[in-house]
């Protein structure tokens, strides 16, 4: 299976190539390298899928070389192909593939066409490495390498300072997670000797549940998911990055960057497995981030924002499944996610490319006749992450939220509560976006026009994933056989051998499930008629920055957290730095400076014994040996 | 009889430039330094990765005293010399753009600078090791005082006198050290290691290396040289402080400390290395607001050297071998900064960076290799700065795990410093300053490239350098009796 | 250690008891060291030094008469000799002070200190 | 005994030749007659000697010591070029013959075996001394330098003829082996008090003549006013002559007393590093500065005389040839920039570096020798000296003299930040090539005994 070191090289040669010659490579041809690698890339993932069915699925190991090799202390450079890396590989190369492709298209004005598919490429090479990976150190390569390049991405127009901010915010926010990733496997290497996962696993499998060990650990990796998952408290760069451009935001910021964290958990399913606490924490902070994102969603206004705040709370949502060890449909949900997020973000950018960048949904309206591949695509995206039946979304969600049900009613409610958020902003979104009237400039309107075809084709492709996605794990209420689920069961075995007791959960009845499902869908769709009635039928706008009133003005700043976050750390870590400068070492040379003065100073008092008096000197030197005679007979 | 090469055609060279007119002293100077340099890769090719000391040589010197003019290379120097042997090259081709008054002297005091660092990391005799480790000051110190700043015969001076303020500690602690040493004395390094001295005596020793070492790296709170002189120094010689002059400290931590007074590392270990954790965060804080990027990287070397000695004092593989990395590591990165710096400032007479902004609009190239060494100084994965710094982070995590934490915080805010200084000076809009700044000419590429280049060879395939390392660590570690 | 002396000494000078004899040198030399720190004129602190010079003189004789040891009294010739070519070079030096300055008040050469 | 006889001959010669009308052969003779002394000096090699009814002794080690004190005269010597020009009242003929003479007295302090030649040494090297340091007759400063260091010279001989008639009483000799023996019979602790107090006043006769404090008051004034290159020629000889009397008063005769006098002496040390590094730091002149250093390198020999290891006495020789040279050369600079500027200040080397190289050059060696900094003879000497205290395992000691050194640093640089890295109106001083000869083969030898030490190390 050595062709499977293709898959993530290719992309980086795309890059190399891109990137050493950004310049001189006419933009035709940048197109067809930077794609022609991911779209390579994904049928090298395709005939891997196949194959690895076809061997009988047993985890392929594929060692390149040993990378760190200290003491006892073996980090090889190895891929880990198995089930969960053939499944993230291929979304990565498939909406990859797609992303790029759409790209060509609207990035084709841009200046730094060449570098950005470098950088694109750059990204799914990490992205590659990180799913592929057959140790923590491998997936922390990738972890840090796609947060490098979503730095990049996001401040890809690097004139406008606001975005570089975003980029710094992303990088480094990113960074504090990492930390906490780091320090994980550091434990890992503490405890196990080893960061390979089959040997890690091994160890782990026999170890106690809830040991403290196993807790630091799990809480530790899972602060890295916070971080590139964007979880409370480390979500807020999440919004700003939509700052880079919109591919950008479909392919890292929606469809697979910031669902590294969920790979990262289910990766490591037998240390999660072994830590029910962490499992508490992780499906607390998951529905805290569905409910905020989806509340903050509700009164935003850039299509961006909106689907920003979209995707963080549907992280949550998977954060909230994985939290009461959902790690399938988990996935399943990171999978329709990535179909219709992918598309929700791709329809977005088509419209900002016939708004001419103009982002505010409140200055658009009606453009469902100008943009009619645009329009329909969205509609079905629509409907799915709305989780109404038959769309893809509707089964993942309703999967965790099933799972969430056995585990806690009360997490159960909440979660509808959410779907029923996520509903609302999405068709309040779809309504005040492409129903109406055109709400924009007269020059805006004149240059409205569908988006080429290199654009709308990836559209469709995805709208039509979007749309059967949700077939590949149909319930068994549904008269389905849980396909995806079945697929990926082998990669919990060892897991659910370590803690019998976590996996032995009951099923719940069809009807349970029947009654679970109507609830949800039905609030999802009174959530939609209630978006039809406000922005349809009253044909209402949202009001003008700085208009809002009360809650609403809470949520649409976002509960002020970036200004909570701002002057708790950004500005005490200046202060402190200054004080530091100032202060800190003024005092430290102070002493330095001092003894030298202490000194000098000692010097001109004893210059003055010489003074110049002979008299004095007899005197000193007769006290000298009066001195010297004393102690001799005297005093010794 | 390599090491013995090495050592003398610096010097030898340095002679020859001192006395050759100024406008051919550069050509000579490169000449020699790439002989040196190839004269280093027999070495490292011919090296075998065993615990021995390795193409070594030794003269009676004063053999009254049973002093030896004695020298070798082992794993723990190995990369130390390579280091230094690779980046002279490139810190006298870095100069070929200016013009500096004396310039057979300028190329001469650096040749001078090159033999006594190769001195100090392969002296075996002690007092050999002393006797280079000041002398290599001398060059430094005058090159900083002549070529520097407004204000740099002040600052150069308290540089002086404060770093042989702490080597003269160490002269105790050798003397001592030496005077202990049974029948005919011997300074040897290694008959030092025998010495089985109490745990006081110990104590006293390791505090003798350790101020002698901490200020010579600085470690917090010995720095407060440090950033005045990186910024008022010619930028080669703050190539040559940062680059190697300050991996003389961590090397004396490992070649000394850890052998010699194990106990007294025992007792007050905790304390040097609670210092050095302090010094990688204050560092780091401080670096986050400072504008004047030499200064900004001057307080980012700091911190990094700190968590190198936080690596070493954790006594363990993982730190010791994330400190040898490291030092190869950072001295490339650290010049390559300098050196960016310096043609930015060379071309924009500024080094503020409110001033800046932009360049990469006007220098693709500057930017992108800017951008490589930046991405190596925050320890970006694939690149040389992760290897050593996960390495390090982790020896220290193993010693203790808060200690660790907290160590680990660098990451964070060597990206918030780096990043905020790489965006300011080249993204945003132009400013006055950088409107007509012109991207890298020849010779300007012609150094980057290669430090990119050890960057990643570093960062993809460390094991090069580990493996070549590792027996002399493991040894180290298994010789050290508490 | 000196209480039984040879034969070949003068009773007379060993009727007194070399304390005695020590007591009177180191009284005529703190004397002199009184002297020299008491006294302004160059002069007569280097009569002071003299003073002690033959306290000295007059230790070594009673020594060396003691000891019946003529080692001491060679000292005493040398002595003598060397301090006059001191007194020379001494005085000397006063006077071209004296010529500069018209004044031989060691307290009034404190041109050079600190 | 030969170089005594040449010295006092060759004396006698020069005064005659200064009769002569021609004044010009004046110095190469003292040159030639030097040279022959120095090379008359080493008949005796690898012999055990003992002259003058055994009365002067001496080995291969108290020959180098001759021969450096013979060579740093040499070099002063050499560097007298001026005395022409000091006006009609230079007599350079005395001054050639005392110095001649004052090194007899040299050579007997160095190799004396009788109590006796050690006092007629000191007496003939100061006397001389007190001469030459008065000879600018004009001169005020000149006048009191004189003065003061004759009437303090004076009294501490007294205390020191104090303390050798007390010795004398007490052990009933004045030789050195047979006072040692007399000591070495009976501990310490049970020798009479006659003579503690006789060591006592014997070594603080000593230690006056070597400016150990608190016995060095006079160092700085003499220095300052003493014509420069007197200053030189004391600061060279006298203290090289001192330590060597000194090492041998306590190797030879009361090495078994060490327990007794080490405190004493250990104390001095202390005090002699602290007044003489501390004070220098406040200085303006470099004359002064040099004083007050010559005070601090006394105190580290004393550092390898309190020791009295068996290898002191290599230290203290080497480390009186590294001092003697870096003087050497150190003064010979500063005669050169202070006839130019006509100030002894920090200040007048300003701009050295830039029309001087060559003068810079000598003169960073010396200071950098002085300072103790590797690649030069001084920092050899430092490290001897130290690693006598450590033998002895008196690591305090060790640390004050390394707090020492370091604030050494500070004042040494000073010169050198002024020479090199200020800017000033020095011109370019036209050097004789026969100075220049001497200012190369000293800075060579510094730094050629940095490097190799052994080279003079094996000779004992």
């Amino acid at each position: 299976m050595s062709f499977l070191v293709l898959i993530p090289l290719l992309p980086l040669l795309g890059f190399l190539i891109n990137g050493i010659g950004f310049r001189r490579i006419p933009k035709n041809l940048v197109g067809i390298i930077g794609s022609a690698g991911p779209v390579a890339a994904f049928a090298l993932s395709v005939y891997a899928f196949i194959s690895f069915q076809a061997q009988g699925s047993a985890p392929i190991h594929v060692h390149l070389f040993d990378w760190i090799t200290v003491g006892t202390l073996n980090i090889p450079f190895a891929f880990q192909i198995d089930q969960l890396s053939l499944l993230m590989l291929l979304i990565i190369t498939g909406v990859g593939s797609l992303i790029h492709i759409y790209s060509v298209g609207y990035m084709h004005h841009d200046e730094g066409f060449g570098k950005f598919f470098a950088f694109l490429n750059l990204f799914l090479f990490f992205m590659l490495l990180l799913v592929m990976g057959s140790n923590f150190v491998i997936m922390f390569i990738g972890w840090e390498g796609v947060g490098l390049c979503s730095y990049l991405l996001i401040g890809f127009w690097n004139k406008n300072t606001n975005y570089n901010n975003a980029a710094r915010k992303a990088f480094i926010m990113n960074r504090i997670g990492d930390l906490g990733y780091l320090l994980g496997i550091f434990l890992i290497i503490q405890q196990f000797g080893a960061v390979e996962y089959a040997v890690v696993f091994e160890k782990a499998a026999t170890m106690a549940v809830d040991s403290p060990a196993i807790v630091a650990i799990t809480m530790l990796l899972f602060v890295g998911a916070m971080g590139k998952s964007a979880q409370i408290p480390l979500y807020t760069w999440l919004p700003d990055a939509m700052a880079g451009p919109t591919p950008v935001s479909a392919l890292i910021h929606a469809a697979t960057m910031v669902t590294a964290g969920i790979y990262m958990v289910i990766r490591s399913n037998v240390f999660y497995s072994l830590a029910p606490d962490t499992l508490d924490l992780i499906a607390i902070v998951g529905l805290a981030t569905a409910l905020l994102g989806a509340s903050i969603g509700l009164f935003q206004n850039d299509i961006k924002k909106v689907l920003a705040y979209s995707t963080v709370s549907q992280l949550g949502y998977m954060f909230l499944g994985l939290g009461v060890m959902a790690y399938s449909p988990s996935f399943f949900h990171v999978m329709t996610h990535a179909f219709f997020k992918a598309l929700l973000f791709l329809g977005a950018g088509s419209v900002i490319h016939a708004m001419s960048d103009e982002q505010d949904i409140r200055k658009m309206g009606g453009l469902r006749h100008k943009l009619p591949v645009t329009f329909a695509t969205f509609v079905v995206a629509t409907i799915a992450i709305s989780g109404i039946p038959p769309f893809s979304g509707f089964f993942s969600k309703d999967d965790i939220l099933a799972n969430v049900y056995q585990h806690s009613k009360i997490m159960w409610g909440l979660g509808v509560l959410g779907s029923v958020m996520t509903s609302f902003y999405m068709f309040r979104l779809l309504f005040l976006t492409f129903f109406g009237t055109f709400r924009g400039t007269k020059q805006q309107e004149h240059h409205l026009h569908e988006s080429p075809l290199s654009m709308t084709l990836p559209l469709v492709v995805l709208a039509v994933l979007s749309a059967v996605g949700g077939f590949l794990n149909v319930p068994e209420a549904l008269f389905g056989s849980m396909k995806l689920s079945g697929f990926m069961a082998p990669l919990y075995e060892l897991a659910a051998k370590a803690n019998p007791v976590a996996f032995a959960h009951q099923h719940l009845s069809h009807t349970q499930e029947y009654v679970l499902m109507g609830v949800s869908v039905g609030a999802a769709l009174l959530a939609a008629l209630g978006a039809y009635v406000v922005f349809v039928v009253k044909k209402s706008v949202p009001a003008a920055d700085g208009q809002e009133t009360g809650l609403q003005k809470l949520v649409y700043n976002k509960y002020y957290v970036d200004e909570a976050y701002d002057a708790i750390f950004v500005k005490s870590m200046r202060t402190a730095s200054d004080l530091a400068y100032s202060f800190g070492e003024f005092m430290i040379d102070l002493v330095v400076n001092g003894t030298g003065k202490v000194v000098k100073n000692a010097a001109a008092k004893l210059r003055l014994l010489q003074n110049g008096a002979t008299s004095f000197y007899v005197f000193m030197m007769v006290l000298g040996i009066t001195v010297i005679m004393l102690w001799n007979f005297w005093i010794k | 009889m390599l090491t013995l090469l090495l050592l003398i055609i610096p010097l030898l060279a340095g002679g020859l430039v001192l006395v050759t007119k100024n406008n051919s002293a550069k050509q000579i100077a490169l000449l020699a330094a790439l002989i040196e340099l190839a004269t280093a890769c027999v070495a490292f090719v011919q090296f075998k990765a065993n615990a021995s000391t390795q193409f070594g040589f030794s003269y009676a010197w004063i053999p009254s005293a049973g002093i030896t003019f004695s020298a070798g290379i082992d794993g723990i120097n190995l990369l130390l010399v390579m280091l230094t042997a690779f980046l002279v090259p490139l810190i006298i081709l870095s100069t070929f753009r200016q013009l500096y008054k004396n310039a057979s002297v300028f190329y001469a005091l650096i040749l001078f600078m090159q033999g006594a660092l190769i001195g100090v990391f392969t002296a075996t005799d002690a007092f050999l090791f002393y006797f280079f480790f000041e002398a290599a000051l001398i060059p430094v110190y005058f090159l900083a005082a002549i070529w520097g700043g407004e204000n740099r015969v002040k600052v150069t001076f308290k540089f002086f006198i404060y770093t042989i303020f702490g080597s003269l500690f160490m002269l105790v602690a050798l003397v001592y050290l030496y005077s202990q040493t049974p029948g005919t004395h011997t300074a040897q390094i290694t008959a030092f290691y025998q010495l089985g001295l109490g745990s006081y005596t110990q104590g006293l020793i390791f505090w003798a290396f350790f101020i002698a070492f901490a200020i010579k790296m600085p470690l917090f709170p010995f720095h407060t040289w440090q950033p005045d002189t990186y910024t008022e120094s010619p930028t080669p010689a703050t190539m040559l402080l940062s680059g190697i002059m300050l991996k003389m400290g961590v090397y004396g931590l490992i070649r000394f400390i850890l052998p010699i007074v194990p106990i007294g590392l025992q007792t007050w270990g905790n304390a040097a290395i609670v210092l050095s954790v302090i010094g990688i965060i204050y560092g780091s804080i401080i670096a986050v607001q400072q504008r004047d990027m030499k200064r900004l990287v001057a307080y980012s070397s700091f911190a990094h050297v700190g968590l190198m000695a936080a690596g070493v004092f954790s006594k363990n593989i993982n730190g010791l071998q994330g400190a040898l990395i490291q030092m190869l590591a950072h001295g490339i990165n650290v010049v390559g900064l300098f050196f960016v710096i310096e043609i930015i400032f060379s071309r924009t007479k500024t080094r503020n960076i409110e001033q800046l902004g932009g360049i990469t609009q006007r220098a693709p190239y500057l930017t992108v290799y800017f951008m490589i060494l930046m991405l190596g100084s925050v320890a970006l994965p694939l690149t040389n700065g992760f290897v050593g710094e996960f390495l390090l982070l982790s020896g220290v995590y193993d010693y203790n795990k808060w200690l660790g934490a907290v160590a680990g915080i660098t990451i964070i805010l060597g990206a918030v410093y780096m990043l905020r200084m790489f965006q300011r000076a080249m993204f945003g809009s132009k400013s006055s300053f950088t409107e007509h700044i012109s991207d890298l000419s020849f010779s300007e590429k012609m150094v980057l490239f290669p430090l990119a280049f050890m960057v990643f060879w570093i960062g993809l395939y460390p094991n090069s350098f580990l493996a070549l390392t590792q027996p002399a660590v493991l040894n180290l570690l298994n010789s050290i009796h508490y | 250690m000196f209480s039984e002396a040879t034969a070949a000494i003068p009773d007379v000078i060993q009727q007194v008891k070399i304390q005695h004899y020590i007591f009177l040198a180191t009284a005529l030399f703190v004397i002199g060291i009184v002297g020299v720190l008491t006294r302004r004129n160059a002069i007569v602190i280097f009569m002071s030094v003299e003073l002690m010079l033959n306290s000295v003189n007059l230790l070594l004789i009673t020594f060396s008469a003691y000891r019946s040891d003529p080692a001491g009294q060679v000292f005493v010739f040398f002595i003598m000799a060397v301090a006059a070519a001191e007194v020379a070079v001494g005085l000397a030096i006063i006077v071209m002070i004296y010529r500069n300055t018209r004044t031989i008040d060691v307290g009034f050469l404190n041109k050079l200190k600190f | 005994m030969l170089p005594i006889v040449l010295l006092s001959v060759f004396g006698i010669v020069v005064l005659f030749l200064g009769f002569s009308k021609s004044k010009n052969i004046l110095l190469p003779a003292t040159l030639l007659f030097l040279l022959v002394t120095l090379i008359a000096n080493f008949v005796d090699w690898n012999h055990q000697y003992l002259y003058f009814n055994d009365m002067l002794w001496g080995n291969n080690a108290s020959m180098v010591f001759s021969g450096i004190v013979l060579l740093s005269a040499f070099f002063v010597v050499a560097l007298t070029r001026g005395f022409e020009q000091e006006g009609e009242a230079a007599q350079p003929a005395e001054y050639y013959g005392i110095m001649l003479f004052s090194l007899v007295g040299a050579i007997m302090m160095i190799s004396y075996e009788n109590l006796i030649i050690l006092f007629v040494g000191v007496e003939i090297l100061s006397v001389s001394i007190y001469i030459l340091t008065g000879s600018d007759k004009r001169n005020l400063r000149s006048n009191e330098a004189a003065l003061k260091y004759f009437l303090m010279g004076a009294f501490a001989t007294g205390i020191m003829l104090f303390g050798m008639a007390l010795m004398y009483g007490a052990t009933g000799s004045f030789v050195i082996s047979d006072i040692s023996e007399i000591i070495g019979t009976r501990a310490w602790n049970e020798q009479s008090q006659l003579l503690y107090a006789g060591l006592l006043m014997l070594l603080v006769g000593l230690l006056f003549k070597v400016s150990a404090a608190p016995f060095h008051f006079w160092t700085p004034d003499v220095y300052d006013g003493a014509p420069t290159i007197f200053t030189a020629y004391m600061s060279t000889i006298v203290k090289t002559a001192g330590f060597a009397a000194l090492y041998r008063l306590l190797a030879g005769s009361l090495a078994s007393l060490q327990d007794y006098w080490f405190a004493t002496l250990a104390t001095i040390t202390v005090l002699t590093l602290l007044a003489g590094n501390v004070t220098a730091v406040y200085q303006t002149s470099f004359k002064r500065m040099l004083a007050y250093s010559s005070i601090s390198h006394a105190g580290y020999l004393l550092i390898a005389l309190t020791s009295l290891t068996a290898k002191s006495q290599s230290s203290i020789l080497f480390y009186s040839l590294a001092y003697s040279l870096s003087t050497v050369s150190a003064f010979g600079v500063l005669i050169l920039v202070s006839q130019q500027q006509a100030s002894n200040n920090y200040d007048a080397f300003n701009g050295l570096a830039k029309k001087n190289p060559f003068l810079a050059f000598v003169l960073a060696v010396s200071m950098l020798s002085l300072a103790g900094i590797p690649l030069t003879a001084g920092f050899m000497g430092k490290l001897f000296v130290f690693t006598d205290a450590a033998q002895k395992g008196t690591i305090w000691l060790l640390v004050v003299a390394i707090l020492a050194s370091a604030i050494g640093i500070y004042y040494y640089f000073r010169v050198l930040i002024a020479a090199y890295f200020k800017e000033g109106d020095l011109a370019t001083i036209r050097i004789a090539p026969f100075y220049k000869v001497v200012l190369i083969i000293v800075t060579t030898l510094t730094i050629v005994l940095g490097l190799f030490p052994d080279l003079v190390l094996q000779l004992v």
